[in-house]
């Protein structure tokens, strides 16, 4: 979860991640910044996220985000 | 934050030449991209607005006749020829009903010249040859023999007793015979 | 609430339609002045007199047969339905359009026409139907002239092809939104300015001089429509000589009329006999006749109908000459106002192409 | 047959008389057997080509859903396999069905390659052969609309893959989805997910319903026709020429292209939503006031947004995650360091989609620099985002109207600048006309009269002006509404149906249509 924090944190040093969910309903994230996340969580924790899991129940925050990290990590 | 700045410019100049890597390795073939995307738009190439270059010859590949260096085609703009030969030696012009424009006859020596109105402008619907004293570009004028014809043109596109005719772009090229010696040469635009 | 909506929408429904008939009135094309060949057509159904004569074709009827002249000479009653190149088949729905109102005696068909073998240009078509009334002779027409770019749905709501006019509206298309003049005699378009012949240039030799299969296709149909009726068709070619009318097609026109048994006079050799005086007779270097010409014209076509076919003289009739009373005094005057017109200016200034609105 | 054609407006009051009167479990087999029509009119040959498209996506998604069925059956079955034997059985069937996938785009992209861009791929090779040699054009069909039902299509696939979309069992839906009609001609393209939701129900006629799609519709026709089709006269003239056009009629031409394939395009796309919407079905919104984005991402979010998100998911989101860039990136992030290892997922996908967008327009080079320059502008704006940032704080700017125009305005006129090789067709040639604009000054050609010399005459001009300031004011409208006809339905009725007959009565009065005027195609026919 911090680990995923920090690599949001550094997109948008503005955006508070602990509580914020709606980070691509309100368009904060975008398509560039999803594809600098997936690469930095395939960097750093070597989870590959597929196409199929961008999807924005999996992005609009960072617990989802994480959880979605340890799902694809235990499969 | 200085080492960032120059990889930031790095990857602008890297772009950048990429990007000018691409127009001018387009920019040499310019010639055939333009048959693409033309032969390609068929259904609605004609909507969208593409530079016609060189537009001053409207010609379509049709037959053309040339005189005094001039080389005339069919629907080209009367004011272009008359611009290259001058005043022609004698003038003809006919109202037609309704005021739907002037019917122009335009004479130059032996060569005849009509027009038809469309809009402001009057462009070029016929040219005959009136004697042996002018030729067509390949070389047929009153008096050659039949067979001249058709070696010089090929198989005409349609014939009858008297003539044959000859239909390449907007353009029919009649030659009338008697005789088997040609009599007339008419070039006249084809009307949609 | 629902109620009022569904009122509401109607309302304005109707009032809608009602404020497309009217912008669709305004701007079609008046042809009151200037060019006044688009009316033509639709003069016919005012006139409410019988005619044993009609004439039918283009520019060289209406503008070579004095309808009136004819009356004065010999009392017969002509109507000339013609209008600015009149192809063949849009002369034989015409006819199939008068015989809905009357039976004429004689039919007379000018044969230039017959060089044309394909729908020509829009704004002739327009001229030469758009007055037409609806019938089935007009669906036939518009089917048979279109040209490929017209539609048939812009002959039903002529809004859809003069809407562009909005910008160009004249005072003449506002006051007649809902009447308009007569500008015709009959049919008989008046020009009493000369304009001598000159020289004409010589004709285009053709590749070939056969008449069009559509050309002579409604020509038979047109005799043959005639026959059914007990009309007299006469065909003519009009004494003027330009454009250019071949001996190639004379010779197939005679044919034609041998074949079915009619009438056929080219007057192009006739003028002398005649009377023509092309250097005084035409308004516009020798195309058409002016009224003078046109007054020769028909003595001399009217004296030969006479002496042909069985006509009434209807000066002996009281109602009918009533009628005509009324066409002579329009002629006079008219007639008065060009002479007035064409020895003050020099040339005629509300007809023709000066009265052109811009 | 066109939008704007008399025998398009009978055909659509015939479906929507019969699709209310008919009863009601007929209605969408009714606009199967009405799209199919349409495009036997346009050309029977085009037929086969959108069944390949439909048999081959409706045999391979049945496919597709069996092994995930099969699959997930398998797993549930089998409670007691290791993770590691698990994740093998997953990887085999993600294998068997990516086989199948590749099939599919194969067929369908193939067909889309091969009648789009064969004479573009001959003309190139041309351009290295000498005269002899050269290869001829063929003569090609390219059936209406293929680039737009290959795309929905093949979203559709890719959603039954990714085990994110229930598969259509019923082939006849699914051709319908490949071809309902009024998207044929130029989308938007949707995804199946949202459209079956409203495209196989039953609809009960509803006044309100019906009548907010012909005002749709109408306000899609007053577009094109008033405006568009009026612009596109000016426009072909100043490009046309491009020796006499220089420099400030240069700028001329790019505002007016710029508001004429607005008015073209959203006129289109409203006229086959409001065809949707009248008849209940609701198809995706494809514009969201573009010109009101304050820089180019903002705007291709806001432009042509069917096609901006297909893009992304299933183009720009493949590529980016896909083994291979992450390979690369992993790489590149060792060597060439974190800051251009970060960026390079990002840039290459970006560059693909671009290049894709560009070709996707046009088989030309003139689309393809134009898809890559939006490519170059999105990035150095990307880049220098940190550098606005700091203006932004410092001048305070951010959020200020006078700023935001500034912004909007400049948008505007990058695009419409960029858009200047969709003009010329002719890449160098652009280049060239563009940088008059700035070497040439004659900016008197505005006043002086010269621009009633393009084929528009003073009337056409006060038209253009009323119709802009309309648009812009319902544009206006729309920024602070979320619906302009929910605002106008709640006022007296007869004002409502009073706008309806303006609309109308406008379009038929001042429309650019019929003698005089050519009748134009939609601009995105051709893609």
């Amino acid at each position: 979860m911090e680990e995923i924090i920090e690599i949001l944190q550094d997109l948008h040093p503005d955006v508070d991640f602990e509580t914020c969910d709606t980070l691509i309903d309100d368009k904060i994230i975008d398509s560039f910044d999803i594809v600098t996340i997936i690469s930095e969580i395939n960097e750093n924790f070597d989870v590959v996220i597929p196409a199929e899991e961008i999807i924005p129940e999996n992005f609009n925050s960072a617990k989802a985000l994480s959880e979605l990290v340890k799902r694809l990590s235990d499969e | 934050m200085k080492a960032k700045f120059v990889r930031k410019l790095v990857v602008m100049t890297a772009c950048a030449v990429m990007s000018l890597t691409l127009f001018t390795a387009c920019g040499d073939d310019a010639d055939s991209n333009q048959g693409g995307s033309s032969s390609n738009g068929g259904q609605s190439g004609e909507k969208t607005p593409a530079a016609t270059q060189g537009a001053e010859t409207p010609s379509d590949g049709g037959y053309t006749f040339t005189y005094k260096g001039t080389t005339i085609s069919m629907k080209e703009d009367m004011e272009t020829v008359k611009a290259a030969l001058g005043e022609p030696a004698s003038y003809f012009e006919s109202e037609s009903c309704a005021f739907q424009g002037m019917d122009k006859v335009f004479t130059y020596g032996s060569v005849v010249i009509t027009t038809y109105p469309d809009g402001d402008k009057d462009y070029v619907y016929s040219i005959e040859l009136k004697d042996d004293t002018v030729e067509t570009p390949e070389k047929i004028c009153i008096g050659s023999a039949k067979s001249a014809v058709s070696d010089a043109y090929g198989a005409p596109s349609s014939e009858t007793d008297t003539a044959y005719v000859y239909t390449k772009g907007s353009c029919n090229l009649t030659f009338i015979f008697a005789d088997d010696a040609v009599t007339g040469i008419t070039y006249v635009a084809k009307t949609e | 609430m629902r109620k009022k909506r569904i009122i509401s929408a109607a309302v304005v429904a109707v009032l809608t339609v009602a404020c497309l008939y009217v912008l669709q009135r305004l701007v079609v094309p008046k042809y009151q002045r200037g060019i006044v060949e688009g009316s033509m057509v639709e003069e016919y159904y005012r006139d409410e007199s019988p005619h044993e004569v009609v004439f039918i074709g283009d520019c060289e009827v209406y503008e070579n047969f004095s309808t009136i002249e004819m009356w004065r000479n010999y009392g017969i009653t002509s109507y000339i339905r013609g209008s600015a190149q009149q192809l063949v088949w849009q002369s034989y729905y015409l006819l199939e359009d008068t015989l809905r109102y009357e039976t004429p005696k004689v039919v007379v068909f000018n044969v230039l026409a017959l060089k044309y073998n394909e729908p020509q240009n829009e704004a002739y078509n327009r001229m030469s139907i758009d007055g037409m009334k609806w019938s089935e002779a007009k669906i036939d027409n518009i089917k048979a002239s279109m040209t490929k770019e017209e539609s048939f749905i812009d002959y039903v709501f002529p809004l859809l092809r003069y809407h562009s006019r909005w910008s160009e509206l004249t005072e003449d298309d506002f006051k007649h939104i809902f009447s308009k003049d007569l500008v015709t005699h009959n049919g008989y378009y008046m020009r009493v300015d000369t304009k001598p012949q000159g020289e004409f240039p010589s004709p285009l030799p053709l590749a070939d001089y056969t008449l069009g299969e559509k050309a002579m296709g409604y020509l038979q149909k047109m005799a043959d429509l005639c026959k059914e009726n007990g009309i007299e068709l006469v065909l003519i070619k009009a004494p003027t000589e330009y454009p250019h009318w071949y001996d190639e097609w004379d010779v197939q026109v005679k044919a034609f009329a041998e074949k079915n048994g009619l009438n056929y006079i080219n007057y192009i050799p006739l003028q002398e006999e005649i009377g023509l005086d092309m250097s005084k007779d035409t308004y516009d270097a020798g195309l058409h006749l002016n009224t003078q010409g046109a007054e020769k014209m028909a003595d001399y076509f009217g004296r030969w109908l006479k002496d042909n076919y069985d006509l009434t003289d209807y000066r002996e009739d009281e109602k009918i000459a009533g009628i005509w009373k009324e066409k002579i005094d329009f002629y006079d005057e008219m007639k008065e106002q060009q002479f007035y017109e064409l020895n003050k200016y020099g040339e005629l200034k509300s007809f023709g192409a000066n009265a052109i609105e811009k | 047959m066109l939008f704007t054609s008399i025998e398009f407006i009978a055909f659509l009051a015939l479906v929507f008389l019969l699709y209310y009167v008919l009863p009601k479990k007929c209605q969408w087999p009714l606009l199967l057997i009405f799209s199919y029509a349409f495009y036997w009119i346009a050309d029977p040959r085009y037929i086969i080509f959108i069944l390949v498209t439909t048999v081959s996506a409706y045999l391979i998604t049945l496919k597709l859903a069996a092994i995930n069925t099969a699959s997930s059956e398998y797993i549930s079955a089998h409670k007691e396999l290791a993770k590691e034997e698990k994740k093998a059985y997953k990887a085999a069937m993600k294998a068997k069905k990516w086989r199948w996938l590749l099939l599919c785009l194969f067929i369908n992209i193939g067909i889309l390659a091969v009648t789009k861009y064969t004479n573009f791929v001959i003309g190139n090779i041309n351009s290295f052969l000498d005269g002899e040699s050269k290869i001829k054009a063929v003569d090609m069909i390219i059936p209406m609309g293929i680039s737009f039902y290959t795309f929905q299509t093949v979203g559709y696939v890719i959603d039954v893959y990714r085990g994110k979309q229930e598969v259509q069992r019923n082939p006849f839906k699914l051709a319908l989805f490949v071809s309902f009609f009024p998207q044929l001609v130029q989308g938007p393209i949707s995804r199946y997910g949202e459209m079956s939701k409203t495209l196989f129900s039953e609809h009960r006629f509803s006044g309100k319903v019906f009548s907010f799609g012909m005002m749709r519709i109408l306000w899609g026709y007053f577009k094109k026709v008033v405006i568009a089709d009026r612009l596109i006269t000016a426009v072909t003239v100043l490009v046309g020429d491009t020796k006499l056009y220089t420099g400030s009629y240069v700028f001329v031409a790019m505002l007016f292209y710029a508001f004429e394939l607005y008015c073209d395009f959203t006129g289109g796309i409203d006229i086959t939503i409001g065809i949707g919407e009248a008849m209940g079905i609701r198809l995706p919104e494809n514009f969201n006031l573009p010109y009101f984005s304050k820089n180019i991402k903002e705007y291709w979010n806001r432009w042509h947004i069917t096609m901006g998100t297909w893009f992304t998911d299933y183009i720009f989101y493949p590529i980016s995650v896909c083994g291979p860039m992450l390979k690369i990136s992993k790489w590149s992030r060792k060597h060439l360091g974190e800051f251009i290892g970060k960026r390079v997922p990002v840039y290459l996908s970006s560059f693909a989609v671009w290049f894709t967008t560009g070709i996707w327009h046009g088989a030309a080079w003139n689309f393809i620099v134009w898809g890559l320059m939006n490519f170059v502008v999105i990035m150095i704006s990307q880049e220098l985002e940190p550098l606005y940032a700091r203006f932004h704080e410092k001048f305070k700017v951010r959020g200020r109207v006078p700023y935001e125009v500034f912004q909007v305005i400049r948008t505007v006129l990058l695009m419409s600048a960029i858009r200047m090789f969709d003009c010329y067709r002719n890449v160098p040639l652009t280049f060239k006309m563009v940088g008059t604009m700035f070497t040439e000054f004659n900016p008197q050609i505005i006043f002086d009269g010269s621009l009633l010399k393009l084929g528009l005459g003073a009337a056409d001009y006060i038209v253009l002006a009323a119709g802009f300031i309309i648009v812009l004011g319902v544009s206006l409208v729309k920024l602070k509404l979320v619906s302009v006809r929910e605002a106008l339905y709640e006022r007296p009725a007869i004002l409502y149906f009073g706008a309806m007959a303006l609309l109308l009565v406008a379009t038929l009065l001042f429309g650019a249509y019929g003698v005089g005027y050519d009748s134009s195609q939609f601009i995105y026919n051709q893609f």
